[in-house]
């Protein structure tokens, strides 16, 4: 049973349709994120969840009923919104304890509550600030906070963390994460961040110009995208034409199929390799060599190609930059796409 | 309606009245009634409602603002002509002691011509007083003088700046014109001339008037206010001009006793002691209405004058 | 397409609406004169007023008063803005002298002008000039307080960034000051029409020799009502026809703009 | 505690030299009228105005108008900010309802209120109700505009969160919308000082039993300028005392917000 | 010799002293990264640099000049704000455009540079919306394409492609550094996204409260931190204090410093392991794996403990949740914290 469907909903500004019949279905207390590229229409999607946008045509339902023409407020929908939306009039104990003060709640409630939100959300020595004597982390905080404080049934998170450092952001995914599980919400989240994507979330659906192009668990989109498309956002494949890949294979590929190739499902080898059945095995030199993080990646060049090829940090002593190392492409790692 | 009279009742009500005023000194022997509780003997409560100009305050009057008025009796006049009847019941001045200052340079009418006038606002006493004056020297005030229209206070500022060549001027302002130096071309008391101007030396312009319906349901009221009025005249006329003063006072805030002195001293000679309306003078005033546009057609003694109220006054103690 | 067609419908049926609503005022105010319900003499009524416009026009007083008027009120939208917009630019970069001096002219707005008549004649005599100061000075006070509102308020990262870009003082103001003032700065300039209007008028009460506020003194003292009527009347005609020539420049200056409104259905319908 | 010291300094140059100005303007007058550079029949001049000043106040005169115009402007500020606010927010939710009668006031704002004097008499006769009426219309003209401006500027984002919280339309306006708008709430209330003001005084001039535009009138036709120029500086200091008391409700009400200068250098000391 | 010298910068608002006495130099044509919590002083920081802000204490120069007192605009120093600042009156070209044409730049000129400009950020088809009609990651990009088409000698990117999808980002972070190449730029970036600051920037500062902590190569702060702090935050290092470790070891750790692992250096088996010299082998059961794009994260329960371990997705094949697994860590993998 799905909680909320989105049914062939559009949306257009102008001439420029933004959402072209979009249907997704989610499940109740499903963690839910939306990708996409920048501009493709997550937060007009997040905001016609919330009802603050009109839509053209389609239907919500939420819990079986429709809400297409429900006031937002009435929704019992939380959200995160990308620019904030901070009361510029209240510090941010009031910002937080808003909500609450709605519902009448008992005084002593909303201080205790409000007081752990801000500690979970590390801004306790800022309860007397107003929003704009604070940095642009500490107001994301602050929009996190208001809301989580509230417990919706349904929680809407628009780039909910992109302006808060490493560390801190993990604790907060695991915040909304564990809040989430405790109070049965279902949430839809909009991220630019693949790891937090893959992180926090059930369901991934893959936005492409207004139209779902996939959906499915992380590790469905990371290893088996369907298109050149998904594989290019979800990862850093090496995407390579049917064409260039018979060429740098000696002509040993033959079919007429654009190759996707992780680049850390590739080996590489100082030493000379014998290829295996259906196995490739390419010769080039190392032309870079970019650490990030715990992999270091290769770009290898083979011909006039360059490959992509990862390794974790502590394999890789050995290689320098133009040092003639040897690939070894497995077949069952090779995606084919039309 | 407030002129409700309470006849009978033990306590001895007080009936309500509002009288509209445009405040001056003409009205004296009104605020005096009021002042020595003349109005009160005759069972009356008197208050005073003060306009900015006179027309206004006769239409307030006829909105309903008030039961008596106090005004110059053009507007009077003219109103009958658009079909608002009043009935004037009782005059105050006996004659109009209007002047008329020009600048330094200026000693004679005849040099206004292609000069700047200030007579009042356009339809009022002074204007057509002015335009009278100005025919009489020999101009046609239609085209040889330009009437410039501004506040009253300003005038002086005006004459003296140059900006106009000569002023309306009320009689008891005559000493701050002199103060100026400002050639009398019409002195407030020379009776010559405006017995030349008006045909008459009788003139009773300052005038009280309630609408015509007032009038014919309230005739008691009517009679009561009268009588008050005149008892006031009277102790007005008999009374030295520091007494005067005195009393008045209070009708004046922001005006010294010495200023109020020096006023009184010089329209006394114009209080009406009977506060009577003469055949005379109300062939002058209507002459003088048409004459100067402020009427279309002759209205009639007594279409609009009730001396009746007055003549039974004459002998309330 | 679809959007500028709903765009123009619901214009059309703004204006529709409007109109419906005056002409029936119209009618209600000449029923109940001509129904006796009270004497028209105060008010005169609509029919009236009609017949003496078409006087008015045709003897040629209207175009000699309106002139005046219409100078006057020209002038002194043209001062009262210019000055209006200049001083709240100053004051926004001195804000030191600011806070010194606006609190006097918040206390010099208090005056009613037309105490002042004698100074006024003794200052600028009978002529335009004191029209125009007067108009001017009300204009002022509304797009003074506007414009310098509006740059308090200013978003400081857009000052910023222009500075940032390279821009001088006077290019700041130019590109960036002025047009995200400008909302203000137009809202203060409709306030400064009224003002201009009625400081015109009010000067000429002070003391003139023509013009509208002239002719409706002159109209009062004579009764005639219909003939004051016909003066506000062409007063409200002017003052439509500016803020019209407003709502033009609003529409060009005000293209980014989006206009809020606080019922969320209205918001979402909002793109 | 630096910074308040820094605060407080500034606060008190700030009104050290705007007195200074006051003082220096006032000996300039006294001066030029005792040098008889000019008549001072026609502006009076500081010593005379105080002389007359206290004779106006020992003589119960002052206590008797001022409470009769203070009346008034206190109703026709209350009035007309309540309306005027009311009234923008209505036109905020409905801003149908707003596009189609912002026009009309827009108008009705043109047209010189001293003109409709008959009219007012009709309505509203000679007690406090017209004078109120007028003050409070005048005031609402102010009131509206401002608020009215500041609504359809407003950041819709925080009326969608505030929505989303859970607030109600009632809810959303007394703790988001007046509180964002406030600052726009209280340029217009300064503007309905000065409005009210004007508005008693023009009231009174139209016809009334007394208040300070009664004693202007009234002396001005004795030519009594120095009781005129003591009426004048009594409501300075009323719109004076009206101003300080919005600065305190600014200072309260405002604390979220930072003021932008226009200059680099100030901006950057701003914290 | 040094290009930009920040020497004793202060800075507090009202009693929270944000900057203590911050000294740092940039070379000419360094491309720096400032790392840090949120709302530890960057903003404001890179702010000072700008001239936007004025500072309590210190002297900033540029080329050996003291600009401390000097105009921003007369600083040739391009910034993009972490909230953007588009102009809102201006329409897309116009705000790309407004720093050209101040420089009076002939009009050809002006179209061609920002059209190229926009077309990098991949802004071409919105030219003529105004900002309150673009996405948040478009405002960003217009943000970008404005500073980057002055090539300011000095440039400030505050958080620059936080609102930006992962692929876009890519492209965006090759432009950035290509311009600031060709155009011999010296940069100054915030950032919070680790893999960004590694891949772009020469040297990394790392900020705490407000001091710096630890400057470096990303290499050096990844390999070699300082500090615990510094290792919690580079990485995801596995900070065990030297009591549990020494429990986990069963005795065999005996100094007594805190010990920092990343998750990477340590191997996982599942057959049995002989410890070498110096080698610890644990063993546990594996309580978590979080897909992580190219790396899987197992999280090892040990006794009480829980132990982070990288694996290359493709070699992750065969664990799964529940199994018990052998940990081997090699002693030059571990760094030591007082
Ligand atoms: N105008 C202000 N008034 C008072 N405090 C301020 C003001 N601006 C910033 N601060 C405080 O200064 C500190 C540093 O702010 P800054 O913006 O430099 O942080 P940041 O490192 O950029 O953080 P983020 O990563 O969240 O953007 C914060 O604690 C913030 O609350
Ligand atoms: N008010 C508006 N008027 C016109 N176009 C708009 C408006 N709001 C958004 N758009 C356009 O709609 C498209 C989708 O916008 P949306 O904000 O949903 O994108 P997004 O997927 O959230 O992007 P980002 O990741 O950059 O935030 C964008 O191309 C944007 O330019
Ligand atoms: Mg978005
Ligand atoms: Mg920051």
């Amino acid at each position: 049973m799905s909680y909320i469907d989105i049914i062939n909903v559009s949306k257009s500004y102008a001439d420029n349709q933004v959402l072209k019949n979009i249907s997704l279905s989610i499940k109740k207390n499903e963690f839910v994120t939306l990708l996409g590229s920048s501009g493709c229409g997550k937060t007009t999607l997040l905001r016609s969840i919330a009802g603050l946008g009109s839509i053209d045509n389609g239907k919500i339902m939420l819990d079986s009923e429709d809400i297409t023409h429900k006031n937002p407020g009435d929704r019992n929908i939380g959200m995160i919104f990308q620019s904030y939306c901070l009361f510029p009039t209240m510090n941010v104990f009031n910002n937080v304890a808003y909500g609450l003060k709605l519902k009448k709640e008992p005084e002593s409630k909303i201080k205790n509550e409000v007081m752990s939100a801000l500690e979970s959300v590390n801004l306790l020595e800022k309860v007397k600030s107003y929003p704009s004597q604070l940095s642009g982390g500490e107001r994301q905080r602050v929009a996190l906070a208001r809301s989580l404080v509230m417990k919706p049934k349904v929680l809407l998170l628009d780039e909910p963390f992109n302006a808060i450092d490493a560390k801190l952001r993990k604790a907060l995914q695991l915040k909304v994460k564990e809040l989430h599980k405790e109070y049965d919400m279902t949430s839809i989240m909009v991220t630019h961040d693949q790891d937090e994507a893959m992180i926090m979330s059930d369901t991934i659906h893959l936005f492409k110009d207004g139209v779902i192009e996939q959906s499915g668990t992380s590790a469905e989109l990371y290893l088996t995208p369907k298109s050149k498309y998904v594989a290019s956002f979800m990862g850093n494949y090496n995407v390579i034409e049917a064409e260039i890949f018979s060429k740098i294979t000696g002509g040993k590929y033959s079919k007429e199929h654009t190759i996707g190739l992780r680049p850390e499902s590739i080996e590489i080898h100082k030493e000379k390799l014998e290829a295996k059945a259906n196995e490739f095995i390419l010769s080039g030199v190392i032309s870079n060599l970019i650490p990030q993080g715990n992999i270091v990646r290769f770009s290898v060049k083979i011909m006039d190609e360059y490959v992509d090829v990862d390794v974790l940090v502590d394999r890789c002593s050995g290689f320098s930059i133009g040092d003639i190392v040897n690939l070894k492409i497995k077949p069952d790692k090779i995606l084919y796409f039309d | 309606t407030p002129a409700e009279t309470t006849e009978g009742s033990e306590s001895k009500e007080l009936t309500k009245v509002v009288v509209s005023e445009f405040r001056g000194m003409n009205y004296a022997a009104v605020h005096i009634a009021d002042a020595m509780g003349y109005f009160e003997e005759q069972g009356l409560d008197v208050e005073f409602a003060v306009y900015g100009d006179g027309p206004v305050a006769f239409q307030g009057m006829h909105a309903g603002d008030s039961q008596f008025c106090m005004l110059s009796i053009e507007p009077v006049f003219r109103a009958f002509d658009e079909g608002l009847e009043s009935k004037v019941v009782a005059a105050l001045d006996t004659t109009r002691l209007y002047g008329f200052a020009g600048s330094k340079d200026i000693t004679e009418i005849s040099q206004l011509k292609g000069k700047t006038v200030f007579a009042g606002a356009p339809g009022s006493a002074p204007y057509s007083f002015i335009w009278s004056i100005l025919e009489e020297g020999g101009l046609n005030p239609a085209e040889d003088v330009t009437f410039a229209q501004m506040q009253y206070g300003a005038s002086i500022t005006a004459l003296e700046q140059g900006t106009i060549d000569a002023s309306y001027m009320d009689h008891y302002n005559r000493n701050k014109f002199s103060a100026i130096g400002a050639n009398f071309l019409v002195d407030g008391a020379d009776m010559e001339t405006k017995k030349r101007v008006f045909g008459s030396e009788k003139f009773e312009g300052s005038i009280i008037t309630a609408t015509k319906k007032f009038v014919d349901e309230n005739p008691e009221t009517v009679q009561k206010f009268v009588n008050a009025t005149v008892k006031g005249a009277k102790w007005l006329t008999s009374h030295s001009d520091e007494e005067v003063a005195e009393v008045l006072m209070p009708y004046h805030d922001g005006s010294t006793k010495e200023d109020l002195i020096e006023r009184i001293s010089l329209i006394k000679i114009a209080y009406s002691p009977d506060c009577k309306i003469s055949a005379e003078g109300y062939e002058a005033m209507e002459n003088f209405s048409l004459k100067t546009g402020v009427l279309k057609n002759k209205v009639g003694f007594d279409n609009i004058i009730d001396m009746s109220f007055v003549e039974k006054a004459q002998d309330v103690k | 397409m679809r959007s500028i067609d709903k765009e123009k419908k619901r214009y059309f049926s703004v204006v529709a609406i409007r109109s419906v609503f005056i002409i029936a005022g119209i009618f209600l105010w000449e029923y109940s004169a001509s129904s006796g319900s009270y004497n028209p003499i105060f008010t005169s009524y609509p029919s009236q007023i009609l017949k003496d416009l078409i006087v008015f026009f045709t003897s040629g007083e209207l175009y000699k008063h309106a002139s005046i008027t219409l100078t006057e009120v020209f002038w002194g939208l043209f001062f009262g803005s210019a000055i209006g917009i200049l001083l709240a630019i100053v004051f926004g970069y001195f804000s030191f002298i600011g806070e010194i001096i606006t609190p006097i002219i918040s206390a010099i707005s208090c005056i009613p002008q037309l105490a002042l008549a004698p100074v006024y004649v003794l200052w600028f005599g009978l002529g335009l000039t004191s029209k125009i100061f007067l108009a001017g000075l009300m204009v002022f006070f509304n797009v003074f307080s506007a414009t310098y509102g509006a740059i308090k308020s200013m978003d400081k990262g857009i000052l910023e960034s222009a500075n940032l870009l390279g821009a001088s003082h006077f290019q700041t103001l130019r590109t960036v000051v002025i047009p995200s003032c400008m909302p203000w700065i137009l809202s203060g300039l409709r306030g400064g029409v009224s003002a201009a209007l009625v400081g015109a008028i009010i000067g000429e009460y002070i003391g003139s020799k023509g013009g509208f506020g002239w002719m409706i003194t002159y109209s009062t003292s004579y009764f005639n009502i219909s003939r004051v009527m016909s003066c506000i009347v062409i007063l409200l005609f002017v003052g439509l026809g500016l803020n019209k020539i407003l709502d033009i420049m609003e529409q060009k200056l005000l293209v980014w703009r989006t206009v809020t409104s606080l019922r969320m259905e209205n918001l979402k319908n909002q793109d």
